[in-house]
């Protein structure tokens, strides 16, 4: 028995210190390795088939046209069936043992919560999370100095709707129908400062994550009287709330949040949701802003399943154009570091789809602009400039 | 005083309607104990696949008859039957046959990893992104004085209570009921009697898969978008057949009612009127059937087991 | 002096701790990603002291619980809220801490003096909702659904921060876990548990008080899982409510029953089974797969974690553990094997 | 001398009468078995001076406590230890240990904390079981699972279990049941053994007749809740009533 743990002691011995790391993870002279987290088998799985294809076809047209300083982008994608542990061990696995450069439109809220621990040990950027929730660009968190939001917080969408809202009709009466969950908190903590700031009261109904029955909800609405309803749902939630409002026969006007952009809410919803406004914080991809068009010439030549266009496809599109262009900022000598010190230099900085992009060493939020879109005849359009 | 009335008998009508989906999962779940004391985690996932199977039924028939009518839902629906009736043969095949006489927790593993199965493939083979699945009702509705009711509901309600007055006349009066009951109380003696349990076993699994279908095909369209998610609401009802009586038909429709009433009207008159409702929404069904167990163990409709010493 | 009885062989224990301590090296010689590794072995680590608890309550007493995952939530909280926001210390905490997940177990051990079988299993699942809904409750301490900041643990003045001191720090608590598990399962207590499930008539006859044998293991399963939890909440630094979901439970009551419920040492296999298949062999497999076939990369590992659970479920009912009990007994016998019995 | 008093004993199953105003007296140092046909109420009684049962009437006293106060688990503690009619044994645990189930009372919290650190205590506890086991033959068997063992051996266990208590009185239900004449005629001696050496009441529930007629100082026939007959063996098969109840009344043959 000795004699086999001192073998163990030796072995141990003679390879301590063997391991040997390159000087910038992920990097090498052809190639740079970055890791994507996303959700391929739980509750938001097609976001996580669409999201990575939007950022590949990004990646393969600058990987075809030469690569970023001649290094050509390779994403790895990881599952976490939004589950924040299952995120913890894929970005684990993808730092130590795939050795990425830095992660890259990790989703969800809680994800990537969990993740900043880790960020912060090992020095990984986190560039434009996949969550809306404004507590992603806290600079006084653990790591706030790595991540890189690129969305306009669900707490800051709340504030511009009741704005929107008010400024047509002052009289309004405003509820809201939240998901019960960290989604739904930072939806309310918007809810509250406008309630503040414009001095009235909003009307409160919660639904639980999965839920499939908004009878109470939408009732509850009617008997407050509420004359305009913002639903902070994903996609599913929108849609039979409008078509409960309209079986029920209330007809208020509807807005969503951020994750309600997707066009199959009008799609699914038909005639109840026409007029729906969704707040979206990046232009249309199928609109006339710069990137759209070109995002929707290269789906073309890369022949994209049509099914995947889509809000969430070009999202995924639009951020890898930013991780690009902080790549490109940061030089030919490409660490970490420079990466952050790159991305920090954007100034008003316009990618062609969402609002002027700012990041500086106090600031990581990007932007605080939506842009409002109204479903029109079964069609999504754009009614308003950038709102801040 | 008429509007709250109004209001309260709207979220029951409401309540109703999702208790009875409930109920219709929640006697899958009864009727697979009731033979064979195996609690079946994977029967929202069996939902799952019925109402896929049904959605590529509805969607193939539509593209090469070319045009939408109640005809082609029913061919469907008659197609989407006989898979099932094949597929709870072959469940009973793979999971029942082979693990007989091991431990009921062997069988609930079998279950909760057919569970993950089932999802992995249906999720493969529709692809990543969600359907939009058709109704043969359209959005339909009836106005009954201020009461909104949709006819999909209707049917919903109607299939419960048609299914559970069925599977009970079946279970209590038929020869092959009493023989199913026969078989859970004690197999073996059930053998020697000339019982075919094995036969018994197998004519569950496909009730159950064929119930489970049912509710799947009605489920869908009150969903907005198709995914395989939808098999976690199996596990929504469970409450429902615990409340009931696991084992219990009459129970699981009882308890699935129940449960729908109180979600509908917590989460509408009542959290309106209480602003601390709110805070407990998601849990009050949890705390509805904690209460109800204490008082009575083994649920509503439930039997007591009495050991022999 | 040397009892009569010798039911097992002990003289490997030193042999494993050794291994168990020398892991990291060998690991570190072995690949430069081993922090990787040593992270999924902690993650392990901290399950199986989890698993320990919930054998002694579903595999030795034979009270089914879904909901274990709010136990390692309640001692993962308590613990973060005590250190960081009470300023108590780490080592206190350690303590304190699943006490109060015992204290909880208290609460729900309860119902178990009457309800049974898979109604308790429902309640207990109610149960894990029901303490997450207590966790968003208190949102001053807790922060609601948004999730907790959690502080590196401090012991004796020295600060555990990386992969490394974790693993010594949970694989410690996971040596004196099994150690405390096995003595319990062994007592007078474990003999106590064992009759409860087996026999409640024999049990009460023979003295045992059910109500206070119930509560007990719900006592003491808490207490295992509130330790685990409280290792939880220090080592991965950020909790939050989405962490311990239900499915979560129901991983924990598959990882007792791979390893074989009623069997402290099952009970850990089960958990490494599981830990490793999930995060290591399953996407091996997977990338193996995709070498020759392109799919959806999350479905295909699903599917593999699914099959390889439920192939195993139809070979081998007994657990892992009835495996190498079989094991044994084969080469015990070596040359006479019976043909039948093991074909 | 009284050891156990059942007086005015009355138990109903919603309707269904077990026991009808029953009362007798076993006295200490006796072997005293209770026959009767199947249904008489022969289980019902022990379950209820077990207190698995509630009577709806009558008193039990044992050594001047009254039983009918007790949970179920304090029934051992007053000093009395019982058998199963159906085998009831933990079968994934050793012989041993499932033995020692029912030393559980003589075993205090401390020493079982004390037990954690040393492998003193364990050995006290080891000892408690295999006295019994030597003394009821069946030494070698002490780490064997209980699972898989022969139909004998876990008769002999369960009646171990029952001893290792120290019980001042054993109750027995049906410990010949299923057996051959000669493991009969084993449990025969076994049950003399205990009342002789040990000093412990019993209190047997039996079929075999040539068993109860050869161990019994006294017997107490039972038939649908009603005692037909009590006393020394050959006063009782003797009795007409009993006569009559078993053999069927002479004047219908």
């Amino acid at each position: 028995m000795k004699k086999i743990i001192g073998l163990f002691i030796m072995l141990g011995l003679v390879f301590v210190g063997c391991g040997k790391q390159a000087p910038t993870p992920g990097v090498t002279d052809t190639e740079i390795i970055i890791g994507n987290i996303q959700d391929l088998s739980g509750p938001m799985k097609e976001l996580g088939a669409v999201l990575p294809s939007g950022s590949n076809v990004y990646f393969r047209y600058i990987n075809e046209a030469g690569g970023v300083h001649g290094r050509k982008i390779k994403m790895l994608v990881e599952d976490h069936q939004y589950n924040p542990q299952k995120a913890v061990v894929a970005a684990k696995k993808l730092i130590e043992k795939d050795q990425v450069f830095c992660l890259y439109h990790v989703i969800g809220t809680s994800p990537c919560e969990a993740l900043r621990p880790i960020l912060a040990e090992t020095g990984t950027p986190l560039i434009a999370p996949a969550t809306q929730s404004g507590t992603m660009s806290d600079m006084t968190r653990p790591a706030g100095n790595l991540i890189f939001h690129t969305d306009t917080g669900y707490d800051k969408q709340m504030v511009i709707l009741v704005d929107y809202i008010l400024k047509d009709n002052a009289n309004a009466k405003i509820g809201i129908i939240y998901q019960d969950d960290d989604y739904g908190e930072n939806v309310l903590k918007g809810a509250s400062e406008a309630e503040a700031s414009q001095g009235i009261s909003i009307q409160k109904e919660a639904y639980q994550r999965g839920a499939t029955d908004f009878a109470g909800q939408v009732g509850n609405m009617i008997k407050g009287g509420a004359t305009h309803v913002i639903i902070a749902g994903v996609v599913k939630e929108p849609i039979i709330v409008m078509k409960t409002a309209a079986a029920m026969g209330y007809s208020p006007k509807f807005f969503g949040t951020s994750p309600t952009m997707d066009h199959r809410v009008s799609l699914a919803a038909g005639p109840a949701g026409e007029g729906f406004i969704s707040a979206n914080f990046a232009n249309l991809w199928n609109s006339d802003a710069s990137s759209a068009v070109k995002y929707r010439e290269l789906c073309a030549q890369y022949e994209v399943p049509k099914a995947y266009m889509g809000m969430y496809h070009f999202y995924g599109y639009i951020t890898a154009k930013v991780l690009v262009e902080g790549l490109k900022r940061a030089g030919k000598n490409l660490t970490r570091e420079r990466l952050i010190n790159g991305l920090e230099t954007l100034n008003k900085w316009d990618s062609g789809a969402f609002p002027p992009i700012t990041y500086n060493s106090k600031d990581h939020a990007g932007t605080e602009s939506v842009i409002l879109v109204q479903v029109k005849d079964g069609v999504q359009t754009v009614i308003t400039d950038w709102i801040d | 005083m008429i509007s709250l009335f109004t209001d309260i008998s709207q979220e029951v009508i409401s309540g109703i309607a999702l208790g009875s989906i409930y109920a219709l999962i929640a006697l899958g779940f009864t009727l697979i104990y009731k033979a064979t004391e195996v609690v079946n985690f994977a029967q929202g996932e069996l939902m799952m696949v019925g109402a896929f199977v049904n959605f590529f039924f509805v969607t193939q028939f539509i593209s090469s008859a070319g045009e939408s009518s109640l005809w082609i839902f029913f061919v469907a629906l008659i197609g989407s039957i006989i898979f099932a009736v094949a597929f709870g043969w072959i469940l009973d095949f793979v999971i029942n046959r082979p693990l007989k006489d091991e431990p009921i927790f062997s069988v609930i593993m079998a279950t909760i990893s057919l569970s993950i199965i089932l999802r992995a493939i249906v999720a493969m083979i529709a692809g990543p992104m969600s359907l939009l699945p058709v109704s043969p009702f359209g959005e339909n509705v009836i106005k009954i004085g201020g009461i909104v009711i949709s006819i999909l509901d209707i049917f919903i309600i109607g299939s419960a209570i048609i299914l559970v007055s069925l599977f009970y006349y079946f279970f209590n009066k038929t020869r092959w009921g009493i023989a199913m009951q026969a078989t859970s109380e004690d197999p073996i003696a059930a053998q020697l009697m000339g019982i075919p349990v094995n036969r018994v076993h197998a004519l569950v699994w496909i009730f159950s898969a064929i119930v489970a279908t049912i509710s799947g095909i009605l489920l869908a369209p009150r969903m907005s978008l198709l995914d395989t998610s939808m098999g976690f609401l199996g596990l929504k009802a469970f409450p429902a057949a615990v409340l009931g009586g696991f084992g219990s038909i009459g129970g699981a429709i009882v308890g699935g009612i129940i449960l729908g009433v109180i979600e509908t009207v917590s989460m509408g008159t009542l959290s309106f009127h209480f602003e601390w409702i709110k805070e407990i929404n998601d849990i009050i069904v949890w705390i509805v059937l904690i209460a109800v167990l204490m008082v009575k163990p083994d649920g509503l409709f439930g039997v007591e087991k009495v050991k022999k010493v | 002096m040397k009892g009569r009885y010798e039911d097992e062989n002990l003289y490997w224990i030193p042999l494993l701790i050794g291994f168990v301590l020398l892991l990291p090296f060998l690991l570190q010689s072995a690949t430069f990603s081993y922090k990787y590794y040593l992270f999924v072995l902690n993650m392990a680590g901290i399950y199986i002291i989890l698993t320990v608890g919930l054998d002694l309550l579903s595999g030795y007493t034979g009270l089914i619980s879904l909901g274990h995952g709010a136990f390692l939530a309640i001692g993962a909280y308590t613990s973060a809220i005590l250190v960081d926001q009470a300023g108590i210390s780490f080592f206190i905490s350690l303590i304190i801490s699943p006490l109060i997940a015992g204290l909880f177990g208290f609460v729900i051990g309860f119902p178990a003096l009457r309800i049974t079988g898979m109604y308790l299993g429902l309640t207990t699942m109610g149960f894990g909702f029901i303490v997450k809904r207590l966790i968003i409750a208190f949102r001053e301490w807790t922060h609601g659904a948004g999730g907790l900041d959690v502080s590196s643990p401090v012991l004796f003045g020295y600060t555990i921060k990386s992969d490394w001191d974790n693993y010594y720090l949970i694989y410690t608590c996971v040596i004196l876990a099994i150690f405390a598990g096995r003595r319990l399962a062994k007592s007078k207590i474990g003999r106590a548990f064992m009759a409860i499930r087996d026999s409640e008539q024999a049990a009460e006859a023979s003295g045992i008080n059910l109500a206070k044998y119930k509560m007990l293991a719900f006592f003491i399963s808490g207490l295992f899982a509130g330790f685990a939890g409280v290792l939880f909440a220090h080592t991965s630094h950020f909790i939050s409510t989405d962490h311990f979901d239900m499915l979560l439970s129901i991983y924990f009551i598959i990882m007792v029953l791979v390893g074989g419920a009623g069997s402290i040492y099952g009970a850990v296999l089960g958990t490494l089974f599981i830990v490793l298949l999930d995060n290591l062999y399953v996407p091996m497999i997977e990338d193996w797969i995709h070498s020759f076939m392109n799919t959806n990369a999350g479905d295909i590992q699903s599917l593999i974690f699914g099959l390889i659970m439920f192939l195993f479920i139809i070979f081998q009912p007994m657990g892992l553990y009835g495996m190498w009990l079989k094991l044994r007994i084969y080469w015990k016998i070596f040359p006479f094997n019976p043909r039948k019995r093991f074909t | 001398m009284t050891e156990l008093t059942i007086k005015n004993l009355h138990m109903q199953f919603s309707g269904v009468v077990a026991l009808d105003d029953v009362s007798f007296n076993v006295d200490k140092g006796e072997i005293f078995s209770l026959i009767g046909p199947n249904g008489s109420g022969k289980s019902t009684l022990f379950n209820c001076i077990n207190r698995f049962n509630d009577p709806q009437k009558g008193q039990i006293v044992f050594e001047g406590h009254n039983l009918l106060k007790m949970q179920p688990h304090q029934i051992m503690n007053a000093g009395i230890a019982r058998t199963f009619q159906n085998i009831q044994n933990v079968p994934f645990m050793t012989i041993l240990d499932n033995i020692l189930l029912g030393a559980h009372h003589r075993i205090d919290n401390r020493s079982t904390i004390q037990r954690w650190l040393s492998r003193k205590q364990r050995q006290k506890e080891e000892a408690m079981g295999l006295e019994i086991l030597d003394l009821l033959g069946i030494a070698n068997y002490e780490s064997k699972y209980m699972i898989g063992q022969p139909f004998g051996i876990q008769k002999l266990t369960e009646i171990a279990r029952a001893l290792v208590a120290k019980p001042k009185l054993i109750l027995m239900d049906e410990p010949a049941a299923g057996m051959n004449d000669q493991e009969t005629y084993e449990i025969a001696k076994i049950i003399t053994e205990i009342r002789d050496d040990l000093g412990i009441t019993v209190l047997v529930v039996e079929h075999d007749m040539s068993l109860v007629m050869s161990i019994s100082d006294r017997i107490c026939v039972l038939d649908s809740g009603n005692i037909l007959a009590i006393g020394e063996p050959e006063e009782v098969k003797n009795h007409p009533d009993v006569i009559k109840a078993f053999l069927g009344d002479p004047a219908d043959a």
